[in-house]
């Protein structure tokens, strides 16, 4: 039984993801994982002791926990300047939310557990894609503003920074479960397969993107004349 | 082991302020000198070098002046806010009722800042660390008394038996109430639970800087009680759901295979 | 961060052990044992009396020594427990004779000797902006000298009384003498002893200001 | 004081006027308040201002700086016309039932003799009358018109409640509360304590404020009785002991007049009749004069040369020698070198600007200190930095100052040993707890390092003029350090031919026989079984052997005289010796034994031990005094200003003394006329104090981080009115001016000043510290280049208290 869909070169490819977006994406996970590991080691209770090795104690984990949150915020606002068309492209379509998307949405649990159903013609990004940009990114952006209020919480006021707390657990708690349940479906998950090398490799196959995003696929194709 | 505790009767303080300087010699704190701003009180509120100040507050009435003088320090409650959110379990109270901290374990986040009600953990910069009154506890268990109490010249501040002082204080107020104090109280008894370091307040507990109903920020109560031990279910919740789906994908898939006869589906090779 | 105060010397031990894996495997009780050392236990103080108000509070100094029992630094300077007046009392001055000899620094936490404290001899010369450093025998021989000359110069050794007759009266008013309050009885005792035999009489202390 | 501080927890009231005890004397409120808790008693402050004593005072009383002598002379009248004093304690231990001479009379604020060119009195008619044998004539009904209770009725007749309010200030409310609660210690079985400091002496009227004070307690029959007493809370740590080794220009130690250049003074014949009195304890002067003049001078004084007593120098009978006067003469040039013993004249002299310029007219200047002081700089810019251009004050640069100045660094109080001796007489010792910092020394090392350079360059003279430093006695031990202890036994005395300390200063003798270098101290050392030395300063046995638990403490360390915790202790028995006073018998320190014929008790008695109470003189408890007796009138001897206190406005005052047409003390010495500041530009009564986290000029405690930390900055304290009436906000720069000179400082608006109506007229007041100076770690101006150059007419010390300036936005 195979993991993720191989990657095969020699068939027919279009390109999904550009190289910033691409750097975009992995560079927020990795620093997102470290964030995660260094701030359950450091704000959980100690069953995550076992990471202290890694980080080089807690000191070492909190410094490491406060230059992964630079990293995780600055580069993507360097990104989005670099790849500003992409950005502007997702983002449209990512408000462009219409009928075929809640049907997505609809049938999508049956899909996930691995039920057959016919999907109607997506656009670049599926329903559930646009719901997962809108919930991670506000809360990457929640949790971003959150943490740095809790960095010097001593300019803000105290209120403020009472809520931050909060506010920074919630939304952490939320942005992982969207990348635990991304990560599955972006790698694992038998149907979305492809996609994974969409944002390993920047290409997915044609049939793949003309089954699962028909629109984007038709467009690609109109485009491409 | 018996709560053991320091009773403050600010009926008795003439502000001398021995105690602020005490703490200082025993916790070896630097000072920390501010220009004057026009009150004898050196800082705002207690900072990281300065675990325990003197507050002074002027009021009048038709018989003169008043000047009211208040030792601020931690109060080392019964149920501290300031261990509940401790991620690090740095924070913690010992046997006899001192709110202690490890500094091996103080990561600096300073949740504990913001939760305490009465506002007295400070952060010190220098070592990115939390910092506050210990209740003296190397000096109590080495057979001393705290610093702050032993300096004290006017007996204003005593150490002993929380029990003990409780009954010291309530003969004492008794007493206050019927010679000119008619608004003296007991404060501490009962605040938040229950405070280790008891106060005897000739007046109102507002006059002397103190809350008089203190609460932990209902942000902060959200955030231990609800949040953190519940909302973390939705990553296993989510994991969860990602292992189901797993299997059953493949599961479903490999007997859909075996319905069709092998036929492939261009989409799920 | 160079912290040398004492709670957080134990952590800057730590941090440069955490790298090396060593604040693992923690536990609280050996933070309650470490607590227990206070750092006076066991070490004899010195008792002395408060040099500010004229209450004569006693104070205790704890001093840390080393093996031969020579000084090394002050470990506390608390109230006398045994002394009556006080009880272990201090006010704000009593309990900050420690910074007489010794601070914390404010920038750095480092125990130092109070750099406000004159640690050499300091000359002055007429008409110099600056101080200038010099020993201890020096000054004193050129106080002497200085002395001298001042006594030697308009000695009143004898006076004529209204009815003619001389009576010695050995006094000088070119040289004075302030303070002394501040210093211990035999101090101004022996202080008061060589001013009158001088022949000083502007000799006063600070009972009159 | 004539109690001590532990011996407050006894006490059913204390008035504490004239001090901050709380902030100045904290421990003192430690006894306090123990005998608030234990007792009931009560604490009644007065003072112009709500400090941290009143906070926790019962009675809070507002007066105008300045105003003492009516504030207690309207007590002595309240307690007079309501027969509220202690008659027996009044009849027999004071003076009361003395008739005085007929030439004493008092007229429009003066008293009888008074020279009004040489604004001095004749004293010669303030005397009793005597009968032939020269024994003072008594009316023990003390109803005669020339007794001094008859007397002083009629002289306090015009301080009347309302005139005094009028005043002082006080509103009256709080003036009858106070008259009511404090007289009441009049009861035989109540006794009051009176704390003043430098509040009450720092006045042209300082000694007679305490005087009223001594004699409101007398009339309560308040002293010489455990939890009573006329107490100062002396400043310095031993300030005590500087006075009794006598750095001061009247005395010798021992408080024996020092020399001058008169025909009664010539030869020690003629100074020991002079000084000598016919009765009382000082009658032994003589033998303390030798046993001084045998300890400084040894072989060199023998019965031939008088003892060597023309070594002593004569003071000028018609020059003041005092601090203001030195600093007027060394203004002039007069002074070469000065020796500056750890003060600091620069922050804490009065009129500090002219002192400053004084001291740059010295040739050399010796500062001990540990720290670089304002004086020790003040030839530095800084030193003459002003917040705003004043012509009067001088401006110098250190170029233009040519004085040499040695600064020697000393070791602080716990890096030496010693002795000090405390407000309560307890000498103390001190231990060595830590080295001296640097090449910082002891100061008894630098003394005694000078007194032997000195002594050297003298050596081979041959002139008369310099025996007394050749043949001065020096040496103490043989180390690098003198040794403490040798000091400390020439203090004591010795026996010379044995060189055994002198058990008592009973034994000593006027044959050269003895010597003691201070002979109220002479009982401090004893030799102890095994040969050794014991300084009774380091006794350390804490146990109270007070049977009724008065808190004597008569073990711990040492007391002088002879071990005395409370003196003129004899007062605490009724006449006969040995009934207690009514409802007071766990106040008895001693009592008459009959069996063995002496007086026995838990303290030393202050009195002759085997004289009987029906004996003559047995009821005469104040033995330092001729006639035995309380002095409620003072005799010719008593005091320059008057027998009777007096009510004079402060040299500068915006009001006219109601009490007479003398506006000022009239004997007091006016050294700058054309500095006396008017109402019309100064209208504010200005004052300075000192706080708890400061010490005097603060060279001891700015340098010190906590301290600083506690109080960094210079301030002024101000009514809300005033601040109003100014435009001036809490927190903001204002500049305080007098006629002497100007000041910076932070504006502490307060709720604690009030604004006071005096005459009908309001008036403002505000205070300062007077703590701070341009070096250390907390800065400010200095108070003291605002006040004048004035002081009481008995003491000299410098008005500090009451003076006219005026505020202003910086």
């Amino acid at each position: 039984m195979e993991l993720i869909t191989k990657y095969e070169p020699d068939v027919e490819r279009i390109e999904r993801f550009s190289f910033v977006a691409r750097f975009a994406h992995w560079s927020h996970t990795i620093t997102f994982v470290i964030l995660l590991l260094t701030g359950l080691l450091l704000f959980m209770d100690s069953r995550w002791d076992f990471l202290a090795v890694v980080f080089g104690g807690y000191r070492g984990a909190g410094l490491i926990h406060r230059i992964m949150a630079v990293i995780f915020t600055v580069v993507p606002l360097v990104c989005v300047v670099l790849n500003w068309r992409g950005f502007v492209e997702w983002w449209k379509d990512v408000f462009s939310f219409g009928k075929n998307d809640i049907k997505f949405l609809l049938k999508f649990p049956l899909e996930f557990m691995g039920f057959h159903v016919d999907i109607p013609p997506q656009t670049k990004f599926n329903g559930g894609e646009k719901m997962n940009s809108v919930v991670t990114t506000t809360s990457c952006i929640l949790v971003a503003i959150s943490g740095y209020i809790m960095w010097f919480p001593s300019i803000f006021p105290p209120t403020l920074v009472r809520l931050a707390y909060p506010t920074h657990d919630i939304f952490m708690i939320i942005a992982t479960m969207m990348v635990c349940m991304h990560g599955y479906l972006g790698s694992l998950h038998p149907g979305s397969g492809e996609s994974f090398w969409g944002m390993v490799k920047g290409t997915v196959k044609a049939d793949w993107a003309e089954h699962h995003h028909k629109a984007w696929y038709d467009k690609q194709r109109e485009q491409q004349g | 082991m018996a709560k053991m505790g320091n009773l403050y009767d600010a009926t008795k303080c003439t502000a001398c302020r021995g105690c602020q300087v005490a703490c200082k010699n025993w916790n070896q704190l630097p000072a920390v000198i501010e220009p004057f701003k026009g009150n004898y009180q050196t800082h705002e509120s207690t900072n990281a070098n300065t675990f325990t100040i003197v507050k002074f507050f002027e009021y009048d009435d038709v018989y003169g002046p008043k000047w009211y003088f208040c030792k601020h320090q931690c109060m080392h409650c019964e149920y501290p806010a300031c261990v509940d959110v401790c991620p690090r379990k740095a924070l913690y109270k010992n046997e006899w009722g001192a709110v202690l901290k490890d500094y091996q374990k103080c990561v600096g986040c300073q949740y504990c800042v913001y939760a305490c009600p009465f506002e007295i953990p400070k952060y010190h910069k220098e070592s990115d660390m939390v910092t506050k009154c210990t209740l003296c506890a190397e000096r109590v268990e080495a057979g001393g008394i705290p610093a702050c109490a032993k300096t004290c010249p006017t007996g204003a501040l005593q150490f002993g038996e929380r029990q003990e002082l409780l009954a010291i204080a309530r003969e004492r107020v008794k007493y206050l109430r019927a010679n000119g104090f008619p608004n003296a109280t007991i404060y501490g008894e009962h605040e938040l639970g229950g405070l280790n370091k008891l106060y005897i307040l000739g007046d109102v507990p507002e006059k002397y800087g103190l809350p008089s109903e203190p609460k932990v920020s209902s942000i902060t109560t959200f955030w231990q009680n609800i949040v953190q031990p519940w909302f973390g279910l939705l990553i296993p919740l989510a994991l969860a759901g990602s292992a189901a789906s797993f299997f059953t994908t493949r599961f479903l898939k490999a007997r859909r295979e075996q319905q069709e006869g092998g036929a492939t589906h261009g989409t799920h090779n | 961060m160079k912290v040398t105060r004492r709670q957080f010397l134990k952590i800057t031990g730590a941090s440069a052990a955490t790298f090396a894996v060593a604040d693992l495997g923690f536990n609280l009780g050996a933070t309650a044992a470490e607590l227990k050392e206070s750092r006076i236990k066991n070490v004899t103080p010195t008792p002395t009396v408060c040099p500010y108000c004229a209450s004569g509070c006693g104070l205790l100094v704890y001093a840390e020594r080393d093996a031969e029992g020579k000084f090394v630094k002050l470990l506390s300077v608390e109230g006398d427990p045994d002394n009556p007046i006080n009880r272990g009392a201090a006010c704000a001055k009593g309990a900050a004779m420690f910074n007489l000899r010794e601070i914390y620094d404010e920038k750095t936490g480092e125990q130092i000797i109070n750099p406000k404290r004159v640690q050499k001899p300091l000359y002055r010369a007429p008409g110099s902006e600056k101080w200038e450093e010099k020993d201890w025998d020096w000054m004193l021989d050129t106080i002497a000298k200085r002395v001298k000359e001042s006594r030697d110069r308009d000695f009143i050794h004898k006076e004529k009384l209204a009815d003619g007759t001389e009576i010695i009266v050995n006094r000088t008013e070119r040289i004075a003498s302030i303070g002394g309050s501040g210093l211990d009885n035999e101090e101004a005792y022996l202080h008061s002893k060589l001013m009158r035999a001088l022949g000083v009489v502007y000799l006063e202390t600070q009972a009159r200001i | 004081m004539t109690n001590h501080v532990i011996d407050l927890k006894n006490t059913d009231c204390a008035l504490i006027i004239g001090s901050n005890a709380a902030e100045n004397h904290p421990i003192t409120m430690k006894w306090l308040t123990k005998a608030r808790e234990e007792r009931g008693a009560k604490i009644i402050h007065v003072d112009p201002r709500f400090t941290r004593t009143s906070a926790v005072a019962d009675i809070y009383a507002p007066l105008r700086s300045g105003t003492d002598i009516p504030f207690i002379g309207g007590m002595i009248k309240y307690v007079l016309d309501n027969e509220l004093y202690h008659r027996d304690y009044v009849a027999y231990y004071t003076n009361a039932s003395f008739l005085v001479a007929e030439g004493y009379d008092f007229h429009d604020g003066l008293f009888s003799g008074y020279d009004p060119e040489k604004r001095q009195y004749d004293s010669s008619s303030w005397d009793y009358q005597k009968d032939a044998a020269g024994n003072p004539i008594r009316d023990m009904t003390l109803q005669h018109p020339r007794c001094v209770l008859q007397l002083m009725k009629k002289h306090y007749e015009r301080y009347d409640i309302d005139t005094v309010c009028k005043v002082t200030g006080c509103p009256k409310d709080k003036y009858m509360e106070v008259l009511k609660t404090y007289c009441a210690t009049g009861a035989p079985n109540k006794v009051g304590t009176i704390m003043y400091a430098m509040g009450t002496t720092q006045h042209t009227v300082g000694s007679q404020n305490v005087r009223a004070y001594a004699i409101l307690q007398l009339l309560l029959g308040n002293v010489g009785r455990p939890g009573g007493g006329v107490n100062a809370l002396r400043g310095e740590n031993n300030v005590q002991g500087a006075t009794d080794m006598a750095l001061l220009f009247h005395i010798i130690p021992g408080y024996i007049n020092s020399p001058m250049n008169t025909a009664a003074h010539k030869d020690l014949q003629a100074f020991l009749a002079t000084e000598t009195p016919s009765s009382g304890f000082k009658v032994n002067t003589p033998k303390w004069v030798v046993s001084l003049l045998k300890a400084w001078w040894g072989d060199s004084a023998t019965r031939d040369n008088d003892f060597a007593y023309h070594y002593l120098p004569k003071r000028d009978a018609s020059k003041n020698y005092s601090h203001i006067a030195m600093f007027e003469a060394m203004y002039e040039g007069k002074v070469d070198g000065l020796f500056i013993m750890g003060s600091n004249p620069v922050v804490g002299g009065p009129n500090a600007n002219k002192e400053q310029a004084a001291m740059s007219k010295l040739k050399w200047l010796v500062s001990v200190d540990l720290w670089l002081n304002e004086s020790a700089e003040f030839w530095s810019y800084k030193a003459w930095e002003r917040p705003v251009k004043n012509p009067n004050v001088p401006q110098l640069k250190p170029t233009d100052i040519e004085t040499e100045v040695f600064f020697l660094p000393a070791a602080g109080v716990y890096e030496k040993e010693g002795t000090a001796s405390n407000t309560g007489r307890w000498m103390q010792y001190r231990w060595k707890g830590a080295e001296p910092v640097g090449e910082s020394k002891p100061d008894l090392w630098i003394i005694d390092q000078i007194a032997k350079r000195v002594k050297k360059l003298y050596e081979n003279s041959t002139l008369p003029q310099d025996e007394p430093i050749k043949n001065l006695t020096w040496g103490y031990g043989h180390g690098d350090e003198p040794e403490v202890e040798l000091v400390g036994l020439e203090i004591n005395g010795y026996y010379v031919d044995s060189g055994k300390p002198v058990e008592s200063f009973a034994n000593l003798r006027d044959d050269g026989s003895t010597t003691s270098g201070c002979w109220v101290y002479c009982g401090c050392m004893t030799t102890k079984p095994n040969g050794e030395l014991d300084y009774k300063p380091k006794w350390r046995d804490n146990t109270d052997n007070s049977k009724t638990g008065l808190g004597l403490y008569s073990n711990w360390a040492w007391a002088w005289p002879l071990n005395r915790r409370i003196v003129y202790n004899r007062c605490s028995v009724q006449p006969d010796g040995v009934t207690p006073w009514p409802g007071d018998e766990d106040r008895v320190l001693i009592k008459w034994d009959p069996i063995a014929g002496a007086w026995v008790g838990d303290d030393v008695c202050d009195f002759n031990k085997t004289l009987a109470p029906d004996a003559p003189g047995g009821t005469n408890p104040f033995i330092m005094k001729p006639d035995g007796v309380g002095g409620l009138f003072a005799t010719t001897t008593g005091m320059k200003d008057g027998p009777f206190p007096e009510h004079y406005e402060p040299w500068e005052s915006p009001f006219k003394n109601v009490f007479s047409s003398q506006q000022n003390n009239p004997c007091i010495k006016i050294w700058e006329p054309d500095k006396q500041g008017t109402s019309d530009k100064y209208p504010i009564i200005g004052t300075t104090y000192r706080v708890v986290e400061h010490w005097q000029t603060g060279a001891l405690t700015r340098n010190l981080p906590w301290l600083a930390e506690l109080m960094p900055n210079m301030f002024v304290e101000m009514s809300e009115e005033l601040a109003r009436l100014k435009g001036i906000k809490n927190g903001q720069k204002v500049i305080v001016s007098t006629t002497r000179g100007d000041i910076e400082a932070v504006a502490c608006v307060t709720k604690r000043i009030k604004p006071m109506v005096v005459n009908g007229k309001e008036v403002h007041q505000i205070g300062m510290v007077w703590h701070f100076g341009f070096k250390g770690y907390a800065v400010g101006d200095p108070a003291n280049r605002l006040t004048p150059h004035v002081g009481d007419a008995n003491t000299m010390i410098p008005e500090y208290k009451a003076w006219l300036c005026d505020v202003r936005r910086a």
